[in-house]
């Protein structure tokens, strides 16, 4: 199987995740775009790893995984944090740096 | 077609409509579900790239415990639906086009440009990717970053609980002293 | 000088001591004059001002045994680059002569003020300034002694400043009195400023000195002179005209004589000392100093002697017709000045020196003695408003001549003095003035027949206002409470009265025709003077037309009883004239115009339009500007973070787009 | 020597102990904290009195590789020589004198404020000693720094105002500086003085445009007419030892800079522009006078008598010859003397009735003689009274400039003794609308005299007024062999252009 089937399924789960965070309001969701992200990332990573035989791509997806964990845990308290002050998670109110 | 192919088609079908499920649903706990059958099928695909480790930690820490958590906190604020009122009009549109565009550049030049589509993945070695090898890479070569992302955790941990303590009245902690000082 | 011989003489290393007297003296007054009371402070002061005086008795004796030039290095002092100067003094006869001059009259008025003050502080209300007085007073005397004792023209240029500095301090010693409160202080800023543009003309001169002569000493300068004025006669010219300026403002000459009336706002010992003994004629001592310059540039002699003698007649005719009895003197000293400019102007430096002599003996002795004259109406005052309205604001002004009249008889001694003095003054043979100013008459005549018509015509006006000042103060009756009350002044104020007037009255014996007593003790100093022999005919019409001006002052003021508001007998005849002698011919309204005014206009243009508004304005447009764009830019900042995201994947885009195509 | 008895270092770095010792105290310790800043700064004087008898020895300076930039090396890299060794024992001499003159002004924020001073002294010291460029740059903007918080903090009215003001200033002629800076290290390898002065022919080609970079950061310091607006607002701002340093020390290094960089590093294109920065001098010279004369403000006076005096510094330094320099560079001691003590009356006053407005004062000299007898005898000083510090220095400057062959003109030393005049006529009236006159205003007339601690303040540096202006010797005898350097550099310079 052509490794560039892997790539290609990758490139359209990134680009969707993409106009996710683009076009939805929701927190929430735009944070579960970019997990969307991730994934497509670490499709990548693995892909490569099989394509060259190493272990390494494997282990950069365990990081990443790690990473995503804890920017998941902290994104979320945020969300928290914020919707306690603004009653709303629609990220078109948190504008307070508008210049 | 090889079975393969057919298999890596279907797959591909689901991670496609799943995803795009995710982003389209007007729920936020319909989102939800898709990105679990996502990240689910995701991991099939790491099992026939011979990752199998990958595949399960992907299921039981993304597909897992990351997802109840953002289930978990869309429950706790209930905040499933946004009021319905676009501001930026024109945004979606141009997202989208951009998002094309994007595509197709990826497609074009990451992809068949360069040539992969005719370059065959190689048939995974039986132990590549087996827990054991992952375990002897994190757990010699590359103990020390393993040890930071602990670290980065606890961090992750501390954060999350200091930011959602909220404005408790003030106690003689070492976290409250922080977060006094800080505000 | 250029050919005497240097005197080794150690009585030379005195030298300083006539600087460190007065020094002590102030110290001590400074330091503990507060606790030991005014007794103590009047007699230290006087005795610094006698001991500088003693020393320099002792190098004039010395320099009569063995006649020379004493040079003594103090310490060094500007040494950097080409600029070679120290603290050095220098001791000859003309040097000598001056600290004479200003430490004798100086002691003398120093015993007149310690009981002058006395009173006066009292009169104004603040005793504790009797002390300040005699500190600034030594001070003066020290930067006096500074500036004639100098061997270079920058040391000369310290007592110079300083001196102005005195004269400061002095002018404004009763700060905050005067019109409105403020015109004591408003006239001691004028004075300073005034001799400070003369101290630009001075500060020129020295820069073109040392930048020609490589030195600014005395020795090295005069040495080279002639030969600079051949080699480049332009330079010479310029230094002279430039020392002309300080000169005029130090000397209170045309166009800088403003400053020496108001000056009169200082106590009267000051000006008696300042202002008519001393410091004004630092100009005069400096043109004379100057004389191996000034001998090489006939056109910068012209100058100075037109200024002198320009000045002697405009002062003159101004004193006509004020009646403040210190402004009177005022304007006489400015004309007497100018009288001794024109000498030194005509190269008769001896001449000049004379003058300045037996001016600063028959000055101080009118000053000295209307300050007398003044106490005396004070008393008067004081005595006729006792008991009923005593604490009443009243205008009675002790100074004004039309509010005195018939004091010979209240005030023997003081009349008798300064009789002597005005007599002294208007060239009445045979005391000291008219030796005096019959040498600069007859050098006037040798000279230029235009000077001496000036000189003549100012020494008939000197006559005249002398005598319309000494028939309204004390002839007729008192024309006012307090004259009829007017008390003599005590004997320490009269007993230095007597001793002026005697130096007045006998000051001529100091260069007799034909002994020339000062001419030869001099010519150490000052060689090339000219010297014109007794002129019997000058000498004969001038005391013949002191005594017509004398005459005609008799027939207008003393002939008859006048009353206090009386008009001028002189106003009605002379018109306009008079009033615009009376104002001064309007000098001072001019130089407010034309450069006061502008001055202040110019200094709020630019502190207001052009540094606020135009400068700072640039400055802050600036920020104005960056302000402004990052107003007008900050709008893409729209607080939408799914803008800012849309805005990075169009740039991915473009850079991928752009690596691709590459 | 071994490092740490390197009086240099030692001096410069000592009060970072004083800032140090004083971090402990408890902010209400105040007396604490104001005896420790004033004995740190009293023992830095002391350590330069150190350096002083160590200056003229091989091996007072400190001279070792410190870092590396691309390759290039930066040195750490401080000496004493004939330029800064004044400038040296100013800054330590005024520091205790301004942190004694705080002791009733400042009551808030004592703590922070004297951590501020110290550091400003470390910052200033390090200025003036600094070798290397990029050394000197760190230095220089690090004055910043303390200097933007002591007028902000504890300024006046506007102290955000000025504080912003003269950190931009500053800031827009220190940028071109380092770009300048930049491009030295790059065509010569190297950033040691010393090195790079060896090392000239190799950005000969620029050498105006490296002046022109230069002269704007240190032309904002000093500050040259038309960059001076920034001054009069911080100096009104500024608390009274603010002022003191700030026209006493920092104004200073924008002169120093000149000497040290622009003629040393570009002796062709000093001579060449000249007659363009004394031009600016003298407009500097008439134009400060002229303005302070119309302020209302005694302090803004002071300020812009100040623009008027740096003038006659500038004037001295572009007159290129032994006079001029040695003049200009001991008129930039008499200014921080002179001005220092003004500005310390001003405090003075204003400690006494809150406002700076000479229509609020009249008449002083009678309540306050003492304070108006001293302030006269600045003001003296300021206007260069013969006898007194000024005076010297002016006198040397104008004798220089005058026949200066490099500005080939006496108009310039001409006009300038112009200002000597206008000075007289700004100071003196100050000192009639403050203390002659009348009273007029019934809280003048019960004022008190200087206390013994501000007779402290005001008393050496009288004595060092007095002692420059009777006997000047010795301080151009310090002087000489840095003015020695400087000339000799314009000579070969000069035997190149023609």
């Amino acid at each position: 199987m052509p490794l560039g089937y892997y790539l290609a399924l990758s490139a359209v789960m990134f680009v969707i995740g993409i106009v996710g965070v683009l076009v939805r309001r929701n927190a929430l969701i735009v944070f579960m775009s970019l997990e969307l992200m991730f994934n497509a990332a670490n499709l990548l990573f693995v892909t490569f790893a099989a394509y060259y035989g190493t272990i390494i791509g494997q282990i950069s997806v365990f990081f990443v995984m790690t990473v995503a964990a804890a920017e998941v845990a902290v994104g979320l308290a945020l969300m928290v944090a914020i919707f306690r002050t603004k009653h709303s998670i629609d990220v078109d109110q948190m504008s307070s740096l508008k210049g | 077609m090889l079975p393969g192919e057919i298999l890596f088609g279907f797959i591909g079908l689901v991670v496609v409509i799943t995803a795009v499920g995710m982003v389209i649903s007007r729920n936020a706990i319909y989102s939800a579900l898709f990105l679990v059958s996502n990240f689910t099928t995701v991991a099939l695909l790491y099992l026939i790239l011979g990752a199998p480790f990958i595949a399960v930690v992907q299921i039981s820490v993304y597909a897992g415990s990351i997802m109840v958590l953002f289930l978990f906190v869309i429950m706790l604020l209930g905040a499933e639906r946004l009021a319905a009122k676009e501001k930026l009009q024109g945004q979606r549109l141009l997202a989208v086009i951009l998002g094309v565009v994007f595509l197709v550049e990826l497609g074009l030049f990451g992809v068949w440009k360069a040539g992969y589509m005719t370059t065959p993945v190689p048939p995974a070695a039986a132990t590549a990717g087996a827990p054991e090898a992952v375990g002897m890479a994190l757990f010699t070569q590359y103990a020390l970053p393993f040890e930071v992302t602990g670290f980065i955790l606890l961090v992750a941990t501390v954060g999350a609980i200091l930011l959602t303590r909220g404005d408790k009245p003030a106690s003689k902690d070492l976290i409250t002293a922080v977060s006094e000082k800080e505000g | 000088m250029l050919l005497s011989e240097t005197l080794q003489n150690p009585a030379v290393s005195l030298v300083p001591w006539v600087v460190f007297l007065p020094l002590i003296g102030l110290v001590i007054n400074l330091v503990l004059g507060q606790r030991l009371g005014e007794k103590f402070v009047g007699a230290v002061a006087s005795l610094a001002a006698l001991a500088a005086f003693g020393v320099a008795v002792v190098l004039a004796v010395t320099l009569a045994g063995e006649p020379g030039v004493g040079k003594f290095h103090l310490l060094d002092w500007i040494q950097v680059g080409g600029l070679n100067l120290g603290w050095d003094f220098r001791v000859d006869t003309l040097s000598v002569t001056m600290m004479l001059v200003v430490a004798g009259v100086g002691s003398l008025i120093h015993i007149y003020a310690t009981a002058y003050m006395h009173s006066d502080v009292r009169h104004n209300g603040d005793p504790s300034r009797y002390r300040r007085f005699f500190v600034y007073f030594n001070l003066f005397i020290l930067a006096m002694m500074i500036l004639v004792s100098a061997d270079s023209y920058l040391m000369l240029f310290v007592g110079w400043e300083g001196v102005g500095l005195c004269s400061y301090l002095l002018i404004g010693f009763w700060f905050e009195k005067g019109a409105d409160g403020t015109a004591n202080a408003k006239a001691a800023k004028k004075a300073f400023v005034v001799n400070r543009v003369g101290d630009f003309g001075l500060l020129l001169a020295m820069f073109l000195l040392f930048w020609n002569f490589k030195s600014l000493s005395f020795d090295e300068i005069f040495a080279q002179a002639p030969a600079l004025a051949q080699a480049a006669p332009g330079v010479v010219l310029a230094v002279t005209l430039f020392m002309l300026l300080g000169v005029a403002g130090k000397s209170a000459q045309l166009p800088l004589f403003v400053w020496l009336p108001d000056a009169m706002a200082g106590p009267t010992p000051v000006s008696a000392l300042i202002h008519a003994a001393t410091m004004v004629t630092a100009g005069v001592y400096l043109v004379a100093r100057s004389s191996p310059l000034y001998l090489e540039v006939p056109a910068a002699q012209q100058a100075v002697m037109w200024v002198g003698a320009l000045t002697a007649l405009f002062a003159a005719t101004i004193a006509v017709a004020q009646n403040d009895i210190k402004k009177v003197l005022a304007y006489s000293t400015i004309s007497q000045l100018g009288f001794m400019v024109a000498a030194v102007g005509m190269t008769a430096y001896v001449a000049g020196m004379f003058h300045l002599i037996t001016h600063a003996f028959f000055k101080a002795l009118l000053f000295l003695s209307a300050g007398s004259v003044i106490l005396g109406l004070e008393h008067g005052h004081a005595h006729s408003h006792n008991g009923h309205n005593g604490h009443e604001e009243d205008h009675f002004d002790p100074q004004d001549m039309r509010n005195m009249g018939g004091l010979q008889g209240r005030m023997k001694t003081t009349f008798w003095v300064y009789l002597i003095g005005a007599l002294a003054l208007a060239g009445i043979a045979p005391l000291s003035g008219f030796f005096s100013k019959d040498e600069i008459l007859a050098a006037a005549l040798h000279t230029s027949p235009a000077i001496f018509a000036l000189l003549i015509a100012a020494a008939f006006l000197t006559a005249f206002y002398m005598g319309r000042q000494v028939f309204l103060v004390f002839f007729g009756r008192p024309r006012s409470t307090a004259a009829e009350h007017a008390v003599e002044s005590p004997a320490l104020i009269t007993v230095p009265l007597i001793l002026l007037a005697l130096l007045s009255a006998l000051g001529g014996a100091l260069n007799l025709p034909k002994i020339y007593t000062l001419e030869h003790w001099l010519e150490h100093s000052l060689q090339h003077s000219l010297v014109v022999e007794f002129n019997l005919t000058v000498a004969v019409g001038s005391v013949l037309l002191a005594l017509t001006a004398i005459a005609l002052a008799w027939w207008l003021y003393g002939k008859r009883q006048m009353r206090a508001s009386d008009p001028d007998p002189l106003a009605a005849p002379l018109g306009g004239l008079f009033r615009a002698l009376q104002n001064k011919w309007w000098v001072d309204e001019l130089y407010q115009a034309v450069i006061v005014r502008p001055y202040h206009a110019l200094a709020s243009w630019l502190s207001g339009p052009v540094d606020s508004t135009g400068i700072d304005g640039i400055a802050n447009g600036l920020g104005q500007l960056t302000h402004w764009a990052a107003g007008s830019l900050r709008r893409i900042q729209t607080g939408y973070v799914r803008t800012y995201v849309l805005v990075v994947l169009f740039g991915v885009v473009l850079m991928l787009a752009f690596l691709a195509f590459n | 020597m071994t490092m740490v008895l390197n009086p240099i270092l030692l001096m410069t770095f000592f009060p970072l102990v004083g800032a140090a010792v004083i971090l402990f105290f408890k902010s209400e310790q105040k007396s604490a904290i104001r005896w420790t800043a004033l004995i740190t700064s009293l023992v830095t004087f002391g350590l330069s009195l150190w350096v002083l008898a160590a200056y003229g020895r091989q091996d007072v300076g400190i001279h070792r590789l410190w870092f590396r930039i691309a390759g290039l090396p930066i040195h750490f890299h401080m000496a004493v020589d004939g330029l800064n060794i004044l400038m040296v024992l100013l800054t330590t001499f005024l520091t205790p004198l301004a942190v004694l003159s705080t002791w009733k002004a400042v009551e808030e924020r004592v703590k922070g404020f004297m951590i501020f001073f110290l550091l400003l002294e470390v910052g200033m010291l390090g200025v003036f000693l600094a070798l290397d460029l990029v050394l000197f740059y760190i230095f220089w903007e690090f004055t910043l720094i303390p200097m933007y918080f002591l007028i902000g903090l504890w300024g006046g009215e506007r102290r955000i105002y000025a504080a912003v003001k003269f950190f931009l200033f500053t800031m827009a002629g220190s940028v071109i500086m380092l770009l300048a800076i930049l491009y030295l290290g790059w065509n010569a390898k190297t950033f040691d003085l010393p090195a790079l002065l060896a090392a000239r022919d190799s950005f000969a080609a620029a050498q105006i445009p490296l002046f022109a970079a230069f002269a704007l950061a240190f032309a904002i310091k000093v500050p040259m007419w038309p960059l001076h607006t920034w001054l009069p607002d911080a100096h009104v701002e500024a608390p009274t030892a603010g002022s003191v340093i700030l026209a006493g020390v920092l104004l200073k290094m924008g002169a120093y800079g000149f000497l040290r960089f622009n003629l040393l590093l570009f002796p062709q294109a000093s001579l060449q522009l000249a007659p363009w920065m004394a031009g600016l001098a003298v407009i500097g010279i008439l134009y400060g006078a002229a303005v302070a004369y119309t302020q209302k403000d005694v302090k803004k006076l002071v300020a812009y008598s100040s623009v008027s005096h740096l003038g006659f510094v500038m004037l001295g330094i572009f007159a290129l010859n032994a006079e001029g320099l040695s003049g200009a560079i001991l008129q930039m001691v008499n200014h921080g003397l002179s001005t220092g003590a003004l500005f310390l009356m001003v405090g003075f006053l204003y400690e006494r009735r809150h406002t700076r407005l000479m229509e609020s004062f009249g008449g002083l000299w009678k309540s306050v003689p003492v304070l108006a007898a001293l302030a006269l005898i600045v003001s003296l000083s300021s206007m260069g009274l013969p006898g007194l510090n000024g005076f010297v220095g002016e006198f040397t400057i104008l004798t220089g400039a005058f026949g200066s062959a490099a500005l080939g003109s006496p108009w310039f030393a001409g006009l300038s003794t112009l200002g000597v005049i206008l000075a007289a006529v700004y100071l003196l009236h100050m000192m009639e609308k403050v203390f002659l006159g009348p009273i007029t205003h019934a809280e003048n007339r019960s004022l008190p005299d200087l206390s013994p601690r501000e007779l402290a303040v005001i008393l050496p540096l009288l004595v060092v007024i007095f002692w420059i202006g009777l006997y000047p010797k010795p301080f151009f005898g310090l002087i000489e062999p840095g003015v020695a350097q400087i000339l000799a550099a314009v000579q070969s310079a000069a035997l190149a252009l023609h």
